[in-house]
């Protein structure tokens, strides 16, 4: 693969870019939508894998920079999966019963508009990182 | 390819491959396979995140976890609960030894907060080994810049306008350099890079080229665009195998990827680079020493003038930059000068990288902005000192440097701060050192190294520092005068006046640091014979505290030599004239039985 | 616009060419800055200045560090004290430094009264030394010419940058590094296991006691006194332009008459002359080269060419070592001492019926390659060497004075017959140019047959390394090359190996100058113009001879006549002639 | 003619990687390195003809192998053992380990003991700092060792001789 011009270049590390995007996010996960999805026995068992793998793919085929990772129980099993979503400069949200539908809306109406929807898990909390 | 949902980041920097992270690497992959994970989680061997004390550590990627002192056994847990169960594996993560919380992310440990990573910015971030993942975070965009967009006059203007200096230890501010070298009129010149890191405890130069080796490549390959070379030379110590073997790999690819070699980018512009070894003189660092080592020859330094960039190499116009110092450069192109102007001191631009070892709790690579106080990078990215003793010296810029004390804590560091403290940047070496370091020895052992690495090529550095150290010698030993302190000063500064090199100009430094800080202590030598530290073995002894000893036979059992003896249970006894003072004793014992006197 | 530029030095305007060193500056307006480890010879193209011993460093105002005026160069504007209390503190503290790791040893030093350290540390004025510590100890090593005493190396350089830029014979290399950093051989092994050609220049130019020659003064004070021995001494040319400078005289003071009376009230009893011997090596390398050339002209395709002189034992050495490939160019004639050693105790020895073991041959010699030379195997018979001892000029002052002779009441004498006769031509041997001058001499008259009508060839005379000049022998161009240093020598060599060479004549010799810049010759302590007014002195000398080619001399006339027959005659090749061997290492598999 | 006597593997090798180099002086030190890597060492012997592969006097030869730390004109032991007397292991207590080291092994700095088995050097910074004190007994690294681990570093090599036979 000889780059031959500058523009070879750019080609070449718009080809590559994804092999590192993850981690540039991450690094600066502040500026970026986060979700945490839970993953526990109880989540797993209730779908909250087929929900993380939907979300990812969602957001990466609408070009929406993301950050999904997973975490322990969040004390919701009744409501599993349950995923936490932090917007840049927000408060964190939590949502329940994340099915692929849900997740959707979730994506269309908060994260793309902000708007509140159903399902948010009313509670006094900090975030995970903190318990 | 994008599948990955996760990477998994293993430091693959010398300290931590010293402690099995190829084994942890294996087993990940190994673990991933087994638990058909290996689609979705990518393990990365990265550069060196600089954390060394907690090495090995691992990093998961994109929330950040970090792992410290992971074993190739803890991966299966890792796995296990980070992967499957989804939660961070508690024992593994770093602790905040202020108050014992455990800390998830990376970026939430001190030792991060108040870092600005720009020479290592992509150390312990990018696969070393693979230049797509370096052209992702903008690799050779800044040659593609400046081959295609810029003059050399204007790519030159650029670095002297960003207010770069030497990181070698000298300061001398690079576009100015640069533009030296430019001007001299001659079809043959070369790029230089000083990759043979010698002061003992700074390492930055080998992680920058185990972490991050095609930075220097595309830094020196600009360099040649702009003071018109079209070879480069990469002077690299023989005993950094782990470096050698990236930097030829990243240039291999380079070559591969037709970013060295003829008609770079189409622009008409060839450059190529060879590598030249060192062989162990820390003298070669000296750009004439260098310059003489890469010839095949003894690398004694010569006067300057004639300085490399009118005569260096093969008596061709050369410039020597050394690898923090290119690794900069990139950087400086991509995000420009005044981005760059923003960060350090009016004087001192952007940010040092430093080594930190010592009596520090986290001992480690970082890089600060110019202008951040040694308390900061001592106290609060270091972690504070080690075993709750007090801090009592700092010494920066290696042999060359000077110890500095409490009360430089809130100079800020610049270059023109640290030679008005009596120390210097040096290639940035910082070795912390607690109540327990006696300042005589720490002086007679930097004079040590200086004596073992001076060329013998004049007087003062021959003769004038081997007798330094014969005095300091002597006052360890208890055998000095105050005549001696006197002479001990008067011989540093006509050393310091005299020496044909920078290894001589500073070699007293430690001399005249701790002497300036630290009189008492070297009075207390030479009045009372005694070593207030207690480490200077002709002057201490160890005893045992019959009342305080339990008997509990540890100080027996660990004494190499055999020179305690005592029954159990009963207080035990030291045989003076067996004791070789190691202090294995005293280190040992639970019950502060083992007193220094 | 003059390029010059203007500076202060000690509170003196002064106005020099830019490119001056502070040294020179302070030099030319008759400032002395002392120096120790820096050496120069002025138009020799001879420097040895690595800023290592830092003894000449200045204050230059404005400057942060104080600054070798040896190497650093004047600029316009600078204002320098060159004795301030910093500069006088400082060079003092380094004097006692360098004494500090120097044995106290004057008193029995040989190098005592000439050595460049002790005249330092008296200019400084030092009494104490304050710093006392290990001193750097090494094996001393001694050879048939040199003694090294590392211990008193103080790692000038001058030796090193001699024996590898000006000659290239490459055996002596700073080695180590810091304390134990020293001047030595490979492996410190002894010079004679290495490529040394005991040239001498190390000796020349060393400034303490570090390498000093083998004395073998005491050997022939031994042979004097023995009533059972007949000693005799033949006294090389460039000895007696350089001898007076021992007691006092002025260099290029001509000081034969006192020399051969000094020789005479020391015991010798007969004073001959090495100049017979050096016609007599006219006679036989100037016969040998036209017969080469000759032969050559005849369509020989066998005969090598161009010849190369071998009078040097040095240069000999150096082509054994260096060039085994090519020992059958230089011409096959001894050298004069040794032709001398040959016909003494032989043609001599029969005419006064005294056994050879019962003669002691002595020579006087500005050389430290001639012990060697003298020691050499071949040059000896039945283990009784034809030349017994070689003394360097210095020696010989030595024993004058030792002997307690008043050397400026000496009469001139003259020297004893019959070899101690000689022309101009073997006066001249002594300077670079003088044994290719003499050579043409005869061989232009031998060849042509016609009587030169100009003698003196001032094309192949000079101080240039590298000359070279074509004499008309009657219609036949014959071209001459000269070179004089080993380093400027090898590129001769080098250029026949390759083929490039179209000289019929090449004159070498191994010192700078010539024989009068040898390594035995009083020290000329970097004074280039000491070496010219010997050269000069040399001239003249023949210019004041009435016989100035060397056949001409009727005592090698005699000789030919009742013992050799003529040049090159089987008589003259055992006695005249020798062979050269190939020196060269070679590896060997390993049981 | 002196004669110099040299294994025709050692022979080969030089001649090699002389030859590998285009027998350019300048590259001394790279040819030094390669056959210090192959041989082990760099006896007077190898040097003569190295000299002589290079066209270049053997006493520079000398001279730049007595002048880099790296080279050694003597074999090492089986067991290389190197202790990091870089600063941050200087103060974390390197001295007394290599101490230690001296006493164990009755060999100082730079000496190959009697068995050939070990050979003891001191080494400026590895760059593992954060494991100082630290010892390197060939590839291996052992961090943060303490003047009682060297009998058990010891051991372990004594047992990896044994199990290497």
């Amino acid at each position: 693969m000889k780059i031959k011009s500058l523009a070879d270049l750019r080609k070449i590390k718009d080809e590559v870019q994804e092999k590192i995007k993850l981690r540039e996010l991450g690094e600066n996960a502040e500026n970026h939508v986060q979700i945490k999805v839970a993953m526990a026995t109880c989540g797993i068992a209730a779908g909250a894998k087929d929900s993380m793998n939907y979300l990812i793919a969602e957001l990466d085929s609408r070009g929406i920079d993301a950050i999904v990772t997973q975490t322990g129980c969040m004390g919701f099993c009744y409501a599993e999966p349950t995923i936490e979503v932090i917007k840049p400069g927000k408060e964190p949200v939590i949502f329940g019963f994340v099915t692929r539908e849900k997740a959707k809306e979730i994506i269309d109406e908060y994260i793309i508009k902000g708007e509140l929807i159903d399902g948010v898990i009313p509670v006094n909390y900090k975030t995970i990182e903190e318990q | 390819m994008a599948d990955y949902k996760m990477h998994i980041l293993v430091c693959g920097g010398t300290g931590c491959r010293a402690s099995q992270a190829e084994q942890i690497v294996k087993n990940f992959k190994q673990e991933l396979a087994q638990k058909s994970l290996d689609k979705e989680i990518k393990v990365v061997t990265t550069g060196c995140f600089g954390f060394c004390e907690k090495g090995p550590v691992v990093k998961i990627i994109p929330d950040n976890t970090f792992y410290t002192q992971v074993t190739p056994q803890d991966v299966t847990d890792i796995v296990e609960e980070h992967f499957i169960k989804g939660r961070p594996l508690k024992r593994l993560l770093y602790h905040n030894p202020k108050n014992e919380f455990s800390v998830t992310s990376a970026k939430n440990i001190d030792f991060y907060k108040k870092q600005v990573r720009i020479a290592l910015r992509n150390c312990g971030f990018i696969n070393p080994e693979n230049i797509e993942e370096y052209i992702a975070r903008d690799g050779y965009a800044a040659l593609g810049m400046a081959l295609t967009e810029m003059t050399p006059e204007q790519a030159i203007q650029l670095v002297k306008d960003s207010g770069l200096r030497g990181r070698g230890g000298g300061g001398f501010p690079t576009g100015l350099k640069w533009e030296i070298t430019r001007k001299v009129q001659n079809s043959q010149k070369y790029v230089v890079c000083n990759a043979d890191e010698g002061d003992p405890g700074a390492f930055m130069d080998r992680s920058i080229l185990e972490g991050d080796p095609h930075s220097i490549i595309e830094a020196m390959a600009i360099c040649g665009y702009c003071i018109g070379a079209s070879n480069g030379l990469v002077y690299i110590r023989a005993e950094y195998p782990l470096a050698i073997h990236r930097l030829k790999i990243a240039l291999n690819q380079a070559k591969e990827y037709g970013l060295l070699g003829k008609d770079i980018m189409g622009t008409g512009f060839n450059f190529d680079i060879e590598i030249r070894y060192g062989a162990g003189a820390f003298v070669c660092g000296e750009e004439t020493a260098l310059i003489h080592s890469m010839e095949g020859s003894r690398g004694e330094p010569t006067f300057k003038p004639p300085f490399p960039s009118v005569s260096g190499y093969q008596g061709k116009p050369t410039n020597v930059n050394n690898v923090e110092t290119f690794a900069n450069i990139p950087v400086i192109f991509n995000k420009g000068a005044e981005w760059f102007n923003k960060i350090g001191t009016e004087k001192s631009r952007g940010t040092k990288v430093f080594a930190l070892a010592g009596k520090v709790n986290n001992v480690g690579l970082i890089e600060v902005p110019m202008g951040t106080t040694l308390r900061e990078v001592i106290f609060d990215i270091g972690g504070g000192i080690r075993g709750g003793k007090r801090f009592k010296a700092v010494q920066t810029g290696g042999p060359s440097g000077g110890c500095l004390t409490e009360k430089h804590l809130d100079t800020p560091i610049d270059y023109d701060n640290l030679i008005l403290a009596g120390s210097m940047m040096g290639s940035g070496g910082m070795i912390v050192m607690d109540e327990d370091d006696c300042m005589v020895s720490i002086a007679k052992f930097y004079l040590e190294f200086t004596l073992d690495e001076s060329c013998g090529k004049c007087t003062p550095c021959r003769i004038g520092n081997k007798r330094l150290f014969e005095l300091l010698e002597k006052i360890t030993q208890g055998k000095g005068t105050m005549q001696d302190l006197d002479r001990l000063r008067m011989l540093s500064n006509v050393i310091k006046d005299t020496s044909l090199c920078g290894l001589g100009q500073t070699s007293p430094n430690p001399v005249l640091s701790t002497l300036d800080n630290f009189y008492h202590e070297y009075v207390a030598h030479v009045n009372s014979k005694t070593c207030p530290a207690g480490q200077c073995k002709a002057l201490l002894k160890y005893e045992v505290d019959a009342e305080m000893c339990t008997g509990c036979t540890l100080c027996f059992r660990n004494c190499p030599v055999g020179a305690i003896t005592g029954e159990k249970k009963m207080p035990h006894y030291i045989n003076q004239s067996l004791c070789i003072k190691c202090g294995v004793c005293y280190d040992k014992c639970k019950f502060k039985a083992i007193s220094i006197v | 616009m003059m390029n010059t530029i203007q500076l202060k030095i000690d509170n003196k305007e002064l106005e020099v060419p830019k490119g001056t060193t502070i040294l020179d500056a302070a030099k030319r307006n008759g400032i002395h800055i002392p120096t120790l480890c820096h050496m120069k010879l002025h138009d020799m193209n001879i420097e040895n200045k690595p800023g290592g011993c830092r003894v000449c460093v200045v204050d230059v105002k404005g400057r942060r560090n104080l600054a070798p005026a040896c190497v650093t160069e004047a600029e316009n504007g600078m204002e320098i004290d060159t004795h301030s209390m910093r500069v006088i503190n400082a060079r003092r503290t380094l004097t006692e430094l360098i004494i500090s790791d120097h044995p106290f040893e004057c008193l029995t030093c040989a190098k005592s009264g000439n050595c460049e350290l002790q005249q330092l540390a008296h200019d400084m004025g030092i009494r104490e030394i304050h710093f006392e510590g290990d001193k750097s100890t090494y094996r001393k090593d001694t050879s048939p010419a040199i003694i090294r005493d590392p211990d008193k190396c103080i790692m000038c350089r001058r030796c090193e940058m001699m024996c590898n830029k000006i000659q290239t014979v490459g055996v002596l290399s700073a080695i180590n590094r810091g304390f134990m950093a020293v001047v030595s051989p490979p492996f410190e092994e002894n010079l004679d296991h290495s490529v040394c050609t005991y040239c001498g220049q190390c000796v020349a130019v060393c400034p303490t006691g570090a390498l000093t020659e083998v004395d073998h003064t005491p050997a022939v004070i031994r042979a004097l006194s023995d009533p059972t021995k007949t000693v005799i001494v033949q006294t090389a040319p460039a000895v007696r332009a350089a001898l007076g400078e021992e007691f006092g005289l002025e260099p290029g003071t001509l000081v034969t008459g006192k020399m051969a009376a000094a020789l005479r009230r020391l015991g010798f009893h007969f004073v001959f002359d090495t100049d017979f011997a050096a016609d007599l090596t006219i006679m036989e390398e100037g016969t040998e080269l036209l017969d080469r050339l000759q032969r050559h002209l005849n369509g020989d395709q066998t005969v090598k060419l161009p010849i190369l002189t071998s009078c040097c034992p040095a240069w000999v050495k150096f082509f054994e070592h260096q060039f085994p490939t090519m020992i059958d160019i230089p011409s096959s004639a001894k050298s004069p001492q040794q032709m001398f050693g040959a016909i003494a105790k032989t043609y001599f020895a029969q005419k006064q019926n005294i056994n050879r073991n019962d003669l002691v041959v002595v020579s006087i010699m500005p050389c430290l390659a001639k012990k060697y030379e003298c020691s050499r195997e071949e040059f000896s018979h039945d283990g009784n060497p034809d030349v017994d001892f070689a003394l360097s000029t210095r020696e010989l002052a030595a024993l004058i004075k030792l002997a307690n002779i008043d050397f400026h009441a000496l009469p001139d004498e003259d020297f004893d017959h019959p070899l101690g006769e000689s022309t101009g031509a073997g006066v001249i041997f002594g300077t670079t140019g003088g044994v290719i001058e003499a050579a043409v001499r005869t061989a232009y008259e031998l060849q042509t047959g016609k009587t030169l009508q100009r003698i003196n060839f001032e094309e192949l005379r000079g101080m240039e390394g590298i000359r070279d000049a074509t004499i008309d022998f009657d219609g036949l161009p014959i071209r001459i090359g000269i070179a004089h240093g080993l380093g400027n020598a090898r590129q001769l060599l080098e250029d026949i190996k390759s083929g490039k060479s179209h000289y019929h004549a090449i004159e070498i010799m191994s010192c700078p100058g010539g024989c009068i810049g040898g390594g035995g010759q009083p020290y000329h302590h970097s004074n280039s113009e000491i070496l010219k007014a010997r050269q000069k002195a040399l001239y003249s000398e023949d210019e004041a001879k009435t016989l100035r080619k060397s056949h001409e001399n009727p005592y090698i006339i005699k000789l030919y006549e009742e013992f050799l027959g003529k040049p090159m005659s089987h008589k003259a090749h055992q006695l005249l002639h020798t062979g050269y061997f190939d020196r060269s290492t070679t590896f060997v598999e390993e049981d | 003619m002196p004669k110099i006597k040299l294994s025709e593997y050692a022979t080969t090798t030089i001649k090699e990687v002389c030859a590998s180099f285009n027998h350019n002086e300048g590259e001394l030190i790279n040819v030094l390195h390669q056959v210090q890597h192959k041989l082990g060492y760099l006896p007077a012997e190898v040097q003569e003809l190295v000299a002589i592969e290079l066209n270049i006097p053997v006493a520079k030869v000398y001279g730049v192998v007595t002048f880099y730390s790296f080279f050694t004109m003597l074999p090492q032991g089986e067991n290389p053992i190197s202790v990091c007397m870089g600063t941050a292991c200087y103060v974390r207590g390197a001295e007394q380990v290599l101490d230690e080291f001296r006493r164990q092994l009755k060999i100082d700095v730079g000496e190959t003991s009697a068995d050939g088995k070990f050979s003891l050097n001191a080494l400026r910074c590895v760059g593992a700092c954060g494991l100082a004190p630290v010892v390197m007994v060939g590839d291996r690294v052992h961090g943060r060792v303490s003047p009682s681990d060297v009998k058990k570093i010891l051991a372990e090599c004594k047992d990896g001789c044994l199990t290497h036979n």
